[in-house]
């Protein structure tokens, strides 16, 4: 179909997954830090894709893979979501930092 | 009865002791009269030895294989050790047998009337049967580890009767002394022991003897284990440096001092010597070494009894001092003269403590400067002390003067001169202080009125057994003669018996140039003394303040006690104090404790990294991850 | 001895196991029920030591009595026979079971006095007991480690509820420089189960496995360390004086009297017996160590001022002997060590009987305090004396005829070890005198007029261990005759 | 393929248990059936997948080839059929006092059961993913149940966000070695990886690293732990002892699984990162355990203590370690449970985790406290219970893979552990009860029934073990063979 | 529920942002779009790396808004560029069912769930947030991580093979026959979502009816 290296998409995923742990590591609201690991999750699925499309002619068992997770991965912004919301209702506030009674 | 059945003798007392020690107190009068049907049922026994012993005297000489007369087997490890009761008599036993077993019955009987009434009357009878049956047994054991075995029971029963006043403080402090002591005497004497089972394969005397001359020691190897062995006779015997402890012994009661601390235990130290006598003529550095500290101790001993003011410590210095003769004998090979001298010296040194008990018992008061005049009151034991004096002194014909005159002999014959002189001199010192000690005792003006009023003649079972010992000061020393030794039971004289290998044998002979030097020059001792101390001592005195600092020295016996008091308080307790130190310090606190700490402190500081914050804990994560993922790319 | 007989042998670690399950059933305030149980189990299990001490035969096997059963096998590393539940008696057990069956008879007639909790205390201290009895008795590594760490299991709250002074220290002390030690063992059994490679822990098989040269040499430490640290080698003792000192009277007793031999027991099964060339390299620093110990626990014991602190130090010069015997390599020498185990372990238990009887009474254990107590209570200071002189060797009492052994092993192998060991015993009556002349002799002190003598249990008990005491001064040979054989038999690679 | 969905059926009973509880707790009122009859009919669901699951015994096939049904997941079956029958049995007055919407709460421990019991059973990434994601999921919420309490919410949003992230790196790692590998099946991995050439490829390392970042976030291995202790002291105590126990045997199942059968022949690659991290995780846990003064908080980092031995022996994979591995999980998990429980029931009573309120437990309760005694003794590896057993067998595995020093570390750390459990049984049995406090208590029946049955199990494994290890080794030679 | 969609900046607000962010997007794009034609002009690649930088590009630069914009629903916004960008991709690798799935369950669902979530969390009053203190670690540990597995999979020997497309009917066999197991266990995952965000975030109003029957069963 096309001559473009699998490495293209790896690199492409490896700076995207980068990208999204900086997110995760630098944001302090909640919800930023779910849209991070939504970052991350999509460098793995383009992983996925990748190889199957390349490695893996019969099965495409990564392409599965990758609906799966994007299906976890919605129901997880959901999940969480859920729970933000409740340390919100708690706290007042979204801020990761704030949630820090629990230490040591 | 006979030789073979030696070993009743220390059976019987043992028995006793076991039963008077459990049921003293169910007993009528403490049980003392079974003590005493014991020990006389043990000299009767021990004649029986004598005169079986005796039987096998053939042509001039003791049949030897007639020595090794019975054996028990008690521990065994395979062939490498073998550790038996084994009984042994010859000569030198049936000689201390004769000394112990008279002694002992001797002093129980005396007890009788000088004990009577003391609390613990049925303990201390038992002990004195404890003390009988070691004794018995370490001078009939066959074997060295069996006499260690009675050596150390011995110097329990020491400790026992020393603190037999335990409630006295002083006391106490003295049992403790002298077993301590002792001990590090023992030390010695173990470690002498085990040496010569090294070199030897065993523990039987005869068989090391056997090895020893067959020259199966190293010189130097044997030297050594000979000297670790005298270490073990001089604490016993208290001589010098570790003579200390005896003059504090006099703590316990008197016929305790004048069985143990005079005839029979502190002399186990001359009988060690003289039972391994045939090992020590093999490396003369030891027997020199035995001959110096003899001669130091006898010189030292003399010196301080003659300024010590307490009855009892006067004769004890006399004791460690006569002990040092005969250490003198042994150190010039002469058994003959130190065995001779310790036989005679039992007795008239237990006559003199019983003596001397006497005083005590009748005054309750033992220092001569608040005696004196007692001869109106105690006629008896005046007469008694007085005979055991003169015998001490070495005045013909007392007992006390052919034994000191065969020392001299021997001396004369085996060592330099300036030895010889330096002994006769202490022969000299011993008149003068027996001659104070009378004095000052007996005779005078009456110093502490109140004790003298009250001063009473000892009832007939404390004066019977003096008279009989006195009996024996006057004639004990006749043995030395053939035809009187065969009487007595002592075939072919004293110098027979104690060399059973007969090899040795030594006819006794008198020697009139040091016969009569020295019956000379115990005279001019005893003119000495009544020059100085006749009266009111007034002489005394003004030598006292001539020279003072000498009387000091002697006063305070040489400081060799305040050496080993500064040597404990500040070198072993230092130590101790150190090793305590470092324990806690060191060990605990920084080693096992310190690593509690600092793991826990460890555990401390690592809890702060969970700071309860997302992005920290994600940043361990990332980090983490990414240390994974590098380490394994350069791993490859 | 029959294989019937070998039944007793598992008997020694189920009646205790079996009487703690009855006592937990038991209502705490039966108390005469507790003390029927407690005494009738502590009886059974001296008959029965007694028994099986005698009916050991020193002319026949090297291991009598042994029975077994399966427990694990062929799973996972475990090949056939993997772990059995087997137990048998060999010269070495033998007196080391005797001497768990004397001292649990008297500790256990002791402890009836207790107050609080009477029954719990007994729940323990039985559990203490079965892993004491069954490390001497299994033939199994696996069995033999894990009843080793039972004995030491209850020890933290055995001294931290009962105890006294110090007790919550001394108890987390003790406790855990005993199971750090472990760590080491547990080392070691792993390594030694590995490089045997047989799949099994049956330990006569694993006696006779060879292991490599280089292997020996690294784990032989581990061993010696491991075990030495329960057996107070220096300078891993710390938690004895402390321990002892805070420990109630009968933990006192089984542990110094008892526990404290388990580690010696170890370091010759799995030390000398599986590793012997890495004994015969490492027995000149065992024999330092010991020897240093020995010294160093005379001299620190000349400090102190605390009757069980004393008595620690004590122990830990005692054990030192052990070492000592232990590093001469000869029969003599480590027959000495077995019986310096039994020796000590009866004297010390008596002593720790009787601290134990006056500290009950006074509360006070600092021995200048106390004058003139022969006065007082003059059958306890009889049998403290009689301790006392075991202690630093009378003969006729037990710790000579152990010490003996050990000098002449001693002086065969280094004389000046030897010479060192003796004076040892010379400072060891130090100490031990100055205590006698301090609390004993003496004006009896006003003070403890109170103080009255010790009880009938307590008597009972303290006679016990002074027949022990006797038995082994006086007729030696029942013991020595087993130990040797025992030696002879499970080490030959190693005598000398 | 085999698409016999007879061999699901406990799973299927579970969720269907699931889904009448929420039902018949969405209906109560309608129903009008009193709140008891929820955790007794989960208990009943639970029960019945457990018994259903042993119809299993002894077979040796598998679901489309993603799912095993063999002796390693029956095994695991039962293991968590059992735990999430005690821990509703023994912790329901708790849950009714504490936790808002039971009947969600109880279909969640069921459902998640389900997830643990697939971590085991998956033969095939994928499923191993979905798997793992059901059971965090379930425990996402579950943390985050507590009523009245400010902690669960935080420790919920805390196990959930690190929770996407190891999510992330763990499917980041799983797409790495699809790619390696080219399938996801652990049977083809395994085939794939023997060739030479991919061994040590940069590209499977990456995955190796990121996948072992991943499941070690699950299995709480330092440094991706930090979630744990939070979590564990957040969440109320029923859903820590579930975490405890559940969350992470079924992790080292699937680990075990992996490891043992579709990454073996890449071991060099791997095993030296998982000895790592078990050395970490064993010195960080039990260290940070010392100073800890919540109970929760110091069985969590207990419980990390624990996943370094549970490391070791994933590391040293072997036959020998797998059943060891799998006995010292049922032998922890009885022990874990009975400790938890106990502190269940004695929190009910008092309400506080603080170490210091257990003071005089023994005087207060004696049954308890030794039923949390000897939980104690028996996690820190005192002999006569499990833990000395188990630990000694894993230990031991370990160093018959030639790393006896990691044996070593483990006993040392093991030993450690015993100071911060003596700490706790200091405060029942040393202390005396706190001034006021009252006097002697009982816990519920079921309280002592529960607890009674581990208490006995903690013994049972502890003196014979036998049938365990059978078991365990059964289980562990289907992958081992 | 009514003053909650009040809540909800829409369609104003919204309808503001987007022309906003459309604007940036365009003016970020529109140099990329210009090189990479002028690149496919001159031949220097093809249309299928056109395509494939363009998706790059925009994915970059959607991730980059999403972890750096301080506003925080211009990230959120900026994260669908991104997920649009990697249907991008999926297309370029012949997914289109994935790609269908991407932008329905991203740009549909998971977006507008993020919004409500912000809403909820009082985003639109104070939608400014600031980065943790840590960012500078972050950009390291994130340029570490990106760099390391960015070379370890160049430095990888890659087969030299071409991508294939997946038939549909492929994907549907695997999906619902193969991987049904999954499937069903998602569906679970799916409902525990469910029901936990619900049972989480709901207020406990049932809370005080059980306190109630607590009360009469007592």
């Amino acid at each position: 179909m096309s001559d473009i290296p699998i490495e293209n998409f790896l690199v492409l995923s490896a700076v995207l997954f980068g990208i999204g742990f900086y997110g995760v590591l630098a944001r302090r609201s909640a919800i930023l830090i779910l849209v991070s690991v939504e970052l991350m999750l999509a460098a793995t699925t383009i992983n996925m894709v990748a190889f199957a499309a390349y490695f893996d002619h019969e099965a495409f068992t990564g392409v599965i893979f990758a609906i799966f997770i994007i299906t976890v991965a919605a129901a997880e912004v959901g999940l969480a979501l859920g729970i933000v919301l409740r340390i919100f209702r708690e706290r007042r506030t979204a801020y990761v930092d704030d949630a820090s009674e629990l230490k040591w | 009865m006979g030789m073979e059945q030696v070993w009743l003798l220390p059976a019987i007392p043992a028995a006793l002791f076991a039963l008077l020690a459990l049921f003293n107190r169910a007993m009528p009068r403490g049980g003392d009269g079974l003590a005493i049907l014991g020990m006389l049922a043990v000299v009767v026994l021990a004649l029986f030895v004598t005169l079986d012993f005796q039987s096998s005297f053939v042509d001039g000489k003791f049949a030897p294989g007639a020595e090794h007369v019975y054996a028990f087997e008690w521990a065994k490890i395979g062939d490498s050790l073998l550790i038996e009761f084994s009984t042994y008599v010859d000569g030198i036993t049936v000689l201390m047998l004769a000394v112990v077993s008279i002694v002992t019955l001797m002093v129980m009987l005396y007890s009788v009337g000088y004990m009577d009434g003391e609390p613990r009357y049925g303990w201390y009878f038992a002990v004195l049967s404890g003390f009988a049956a070691a004794m018995l047994m370490l001078v009939t054991s066959g074997n060295l580890l069996l006499l260690y075995l009675s050596w150390e029971a011995v110097g329990l029963a020491s400790y026992l009767l020393i603190g037999f006043y335990w409630e006295r403080q002083s006391a106490a402090e003295a049992a403790k002394k002298a077993f301590i002591t002792t001990r590090i005497g023992d030390v010695g004497l173990l470690i002498g022991i085990i040496l010569l089972w090294r070199g030897a394969g065993s523990f039987d005397i005869q068989e090391i003897i056997e090895v020893a001359r067959g020259g199966g020691f190293d010189n130097f190897y044997l030297t050594v284990s000979m000297l670790f062995l005298f270490a073990g006779a001089a604490g016993k015997s208290a001589q010098f440096p570790l003579h200390v402890w005896l003059p504090d012994a006099m703590e316990g009661p008197t016929p305790v001092s004048a069985l143990i601390h005079a005839a029979t235990m502190v002399v186990a130290g001359v009988y060690l010597v003289a039972r391994m006598m045939p090992v020590f003529d093999e490396v003369l550095i030891a027997r020199d070494v035995v001959l110096y500290v003899g001669l130091t101790t006898a010189a030292m001993g003399a010196t301080m009894g003659l300024v010590s003011s307490d009855i009892k410590r006067v004769l004890a210095y006399s004791t460690i001092s006569q002990l040092g003769f005969m250490f003198v004998a042994l150190g010039v090979g002469s058994v003959t003269a130190a065995m001779f001298h310790l036989f005679t010296h039992a007795f008239f040194k237990s006559l003199l403590f019983l003596g001397s008990g006497s005083v005590i018992h009748g005054t309750g008061v033992q220092l001569v400067e608040e005696l004196g005049g007692l001869w109106r009151k105690l006629p008896a034991t005046t007469l008694f002390f007085i005979v055991g004096s003169v015998a001490l002194a070495g005045i013909v014909p007392l007992a006390g003067f052919w034994s000191k005159d065969e020392i001299l002999v021997a001396l004369q014959g085996g060592a330099p001169m300036p030895l010889f002189v330096i002994l006769a001199a202490t022969s000299l010192l011993t008149a003068i202080y027996t001659t104070r000690l009378v004095l000052l005792t007996f005779f005078g003006e009456p110093k502490d009125r109140h004790a003298y009023d009250h001063a009473h003649e000892s009832p007939p079972p404390m004066l019977l057994p003096m008279l009989i010992l006195t009996g024996l000061s006057l004639v004990a020393g006749f043995v030395a003669f053939e035809g009187v030794g065969k009487v007595l039971g002592f075939a072919g004289g004293i110098g027979n018996v104690v060399f059973t290998q007969g090899d040795k044998g030594h006819v006794f002979e008198l020697h009139p140039d040091v016969a009569i030097g020295a019956t000379a020059l115990g005279l001019v001792g005893i003119v000495i003394g009544f020059v100085y101390w006749w009266g009111r001592a007034e002489r005394a005195e003004r030598a006292r303040s001539w020279a003072p600092e000498l009387h000091d020295l002697l006063v305070q016996r040489y400081y060799v006690d305040h050496l080993y008091q500064v040597t404990i308080d500040k070198v072993i307790l230092g130590l101790a104090t150190v090793v305590a130190r470092f324990d806690r310090l060191v060990i605990n606190d920084s080693g096992v404790d310190g690593t509690a700490q600092g793991i826990g402190f460890t555990g401390f500081r690592l809890k702060f990294l969970q700071t309860g914050r997302i992005p920290s804990y994600a940043l361990a994560m990332a980090l983490g991850v990414a240390v994974l993922a590098i380490v394994a790319l350069g791993r490859t | 001895m029959t294989t019937s007989e070998g039944y007793l042998l598992l008997a020694l670690p189920l009646i205790p196991l079996g009487s703690a399950i009855l006592l937990m059933l038991t209502p705490s305030g039966e108390r005469n029920a507790i003390k029927a149980i407690t005494g009738l189990a502590s009886l059974a299990m001296f008959i029965i030591s007694v028994y099986v001490f005698f009916a050991f035969d020193y002319r026949g096997d090297q291991f009598q009595g042994v029975v077994d059963w399966p427990w694990l096998q062929n799973a996972g590393f475990l090949g056939k026979n993997g772990i059995q539940l087997k137990v048998g008696l060999d010269g070495i057990a033998a007196p080391m079971v005797l001497l768990t069956g004397i001292v649990i008879l008297s500790g256990t007639w002791v402890s009836w006095k207790i107050q609080e909790r009477l029954k719990d205390f007994f729940v323990l201290l039985f559990v203490l007991v079965a892993g004491v009895y069954g490390t001497f008795v299994a033939l199994d590594l696996f069995f033999w480690f894990l009843l080793y760490e039972t004995a030491v299991l209850p020890m933290y709250l055995l001294i931290a509820v009962w105890g006294s002074g110090r007790r919550e220290y001394g108890a987390m002390k003790l406790m855990m420089m005993l199971v750090a030690a472990s760590i080491l063992i547990f080392i070691a059994i792993f390594g030694i189960f590995t490089e045997a490679g047989l799949g099994t822990f049956d330990m006569p098989a694993l006696f006779d496995a060879e292991y490599g040269r280089n292997f020996q040499l690294v784990m032989f430490p581990l061993v010696a360390i491991g075990c030495g640290t329960l057996a107070g080698i220096f300078p891993f003792h710390p938690w004895s004086p402390d321990g002892h000192a805070a420990a109630p009277t009968a933990v006192s007793m089984l542990h110094a009297g008892v526990l404290m031999k388990l580690g010696a027991f170890g370091i010759i099964r799995l030390g000398f017996q599986m590793l012997p060339e890495g004994a015969e390299f490492w027995a000149p620093a065992l024999l330092t160590l010991g020897i240093i110990g020995a010294l160093y626990g005379a001299i620190g014991a000349l400090r102190q001022t605390d009757f069980k602190l004393m008595t620690g130090f004590s122990s830990v010069s005692h054990m030192g002997y052990v070492f000592v015997g232990l590093g001469t390599l000869n029969l003599i020498g480590m027959s000495g060590a077995v019986l310096q185990m039994f020796a000590h372990g009866v004297m010390t238990a008596l002593f720790f009987l009787l601290i134990g009887a006056l500290y009950d009474q006074s509360h006070d254990r600092e021995f200048n305090h106390y004058s003139g107590m022969a006065r007082r209570m003059p059958i306890w200071a009889v049998f403290f004396v009689i301790a006392g002189l075991a202690s630093f060797g009378l003969p006729g009492l037990s710790g000579f005829i152990a010490e003996l052994h050990i000098f002449i092993g001693a002086f065969r192998a280094y004389p000046l070890v030897g010479a060192l060991a003796v004076l040892t015993a010379a400072i060891t009556a130090t100490y031990l005198l100055r205590m006698f002349a301090q609390t004993f002799f003496g004006e009896p002190s006003p003070r403890w007029s109170g103080v009255g003598e010790i009880s009938w249990t307590e008597r009972a008990g303290a006679t016990v261990l002074a027949i022990s005491i006797f038995a082994l001064g006086l007729w030696p040979s029942p013991w020595i005759d087993r130990v040797a054989a025992g030696l002879e038999a499970g080490i030959p690679e190693v005598l000398l | 393929m085999n698409f016999e969905y007879a061999l699901l059926i406990p799973e299927f009973i579970l969720a269907g248990a699931a889904g009448v509880v929420l039902l018949v707790d969405a209906f109560r009122r309608e129903l009008g059936v009193s709140r008891r009859l929820i955790p007794a009919l989960a208990a009943l669901g639970a029960l019945a997948a457990g018994i259903a699951s042993l119809f299993y015994a002894d077979r040796s096939t598998d679901f489309a080839g993603l799912i095993g049904v063999d002796d390693y997941t029956l095994f695991f079956r039962v293991l968590f059929t059992v735990t999430v029958l005690v821990v509703i049995l023994g912790s329901h007055e708790f849950i009714q006092r504490n936790i808002r919407h039971q009947g969600e709460f109880y279909a969640l421990l069921l459902v998640s059961t389900i997830g643990a019991i697939y971590m085991a059973g998956a033969r095939e990434l994928l499923t191993a993913y979905i798997s793992i994601e059901l059971l965090s999921f379930s425990l996402y919420v579950a943390v985050s149940l507590a009523k009245d309490d400010r902690r669960s919410g935080e420790a919920g949003l805390k196990y959930v966000l690190l929770g996407g992230v190891a999510s992330a790196m763990l499917l980041y790692g799983l797409s790495l070695i699809y790619g390696a590998a080219g399938t996801t099946s652990y049977e083809g991995i395994a085939a794939a990886l023997g060739d030479s050439s991919v061994q040590g490829s940069p590209v499977l390392l990456m995955g190796l690293a990121f996948l072992v970042g991943g499941l070690g976030f699950k299995a709480s291995a330092v440094p991706f732990h930090m979630w744990t202790p939070d979590a564990y002291e957040g969440a109320p105590l029923p859903v820590t002892a579930y975490i405890a126990a559940t969350s992470k045997a079924a992790t080292f199942a699937l680990l075990l699984r992996l490891f043992g059968t579709g990454l073996l022949p890449v071991q060099d690659d791997w095993q030296w990162m998982l000895a790592t991290l078990s050395v970490a995780t064993m010195v960080t846990g039990n260290l940070i355990a010392l100073v800890q003064t919540n109970i929760k908080r110091l069985l969590a980092y207990s419980s990390i203590g624990q996943v370094g031995f549970m490391l070791m022996a994933v590391t040293t994979v072997s036959d020998a370690s797998g059943s060891a591995l799998l006995l010292h999980l049922a032998g922890y998990l009885v022990t874990n449970l009975a400790v938890f429980i106990a502190v269940i029931a004695v929190y009910n009573r008092i309400g506080s985790e603080r170490i210091e309120d257990f003071r005089g437990l023994a005087e207060t309760q004696p049954y308890l406290a030794l039923v949390i005694t000897t939980g104690l003794f028996s996690l820190s590896g005192m002999p006569l219970l499990a833990g000395f057993v188990t630990k000694f067998f894993i230990f031991q595995a370990a160093a018959e893979e030639g790393f006896l020093w990691l044996s070593g570390v483990a006993v040392i750390m093991s030993t450690v552990s015993l100071y911060y459990y003596l700490k706790v049984i200091r405060q029942m049995y040393v202390v005396a009860p706190a001034e006021g406090a009252e006097g002697r208590w009982r816990p519920s029946l079921l309280a002592y029934g529960v607890t009674g049955v581990l208490f006995i199990g903690i013994f049972v494994i502890g003196l014979w073990a036998a049938p365990v290890l059978e078991a365990a080794d059964d289980a562990s030679a289907v992958l081992f063979g | 529920m009514l003053e909650l969609l009040e809540r909800i900046p829409f369609p104003q607000q919204l309808d503001r942002i987007v022309i906003f962010a459309g604007l940036v997007a365009g003016a970020l794009i529109t140099p990329v779009v210009v090189v990479l034609l002028a690149l496919l002009i001159f031949d220097e690649i093809t249309a299928a790396e056109l395509v494939f930088w363009l998706a790059a590009a925009v994915i970059i630069l959607g991730a980059l808004g999403a972890v750096l914009l301080p506003n925080i629903v211009h990230a959120t916004l900026s994260l669908v560029v991104a997920l649009l960008g990697v249907a991008g991709i999926f297309l370029l690798l012949g997914s289109e069912f994935l790609a269908l799935v991407q932008v329905l369950i991203y740009g549909g669902g998971v977006t507008v769930l993020l919004l409500f979530g912000l809403m909820l969390t009082n985003a639109s009053e104070d939608p400014k947030v600031s980065d943790g203190a840590q960012k500078p670690f972050a950009f390291l540990v994130g340029i570490l991580l990106a760099a390391v597995i960015a070379v370890a999979l160049v430095d990888q020997r890659w087969e030299n093979t071409e991508p294939v497309v997946a038939p549909f009917s492929t994907l549907g066999e695997r999906l619902f026959r193969d991987f049904g197991a999954p499937f069903e266990i998602a569906s679970l995952v799916l409902i525990v979502a469910l029901i936990g965000a619900v049972a989480v975030a709901r207020r406990d109003r049932d809370e005080d009816d059980d306190a109630v029957e607590e009360g009469e069963s007592s």
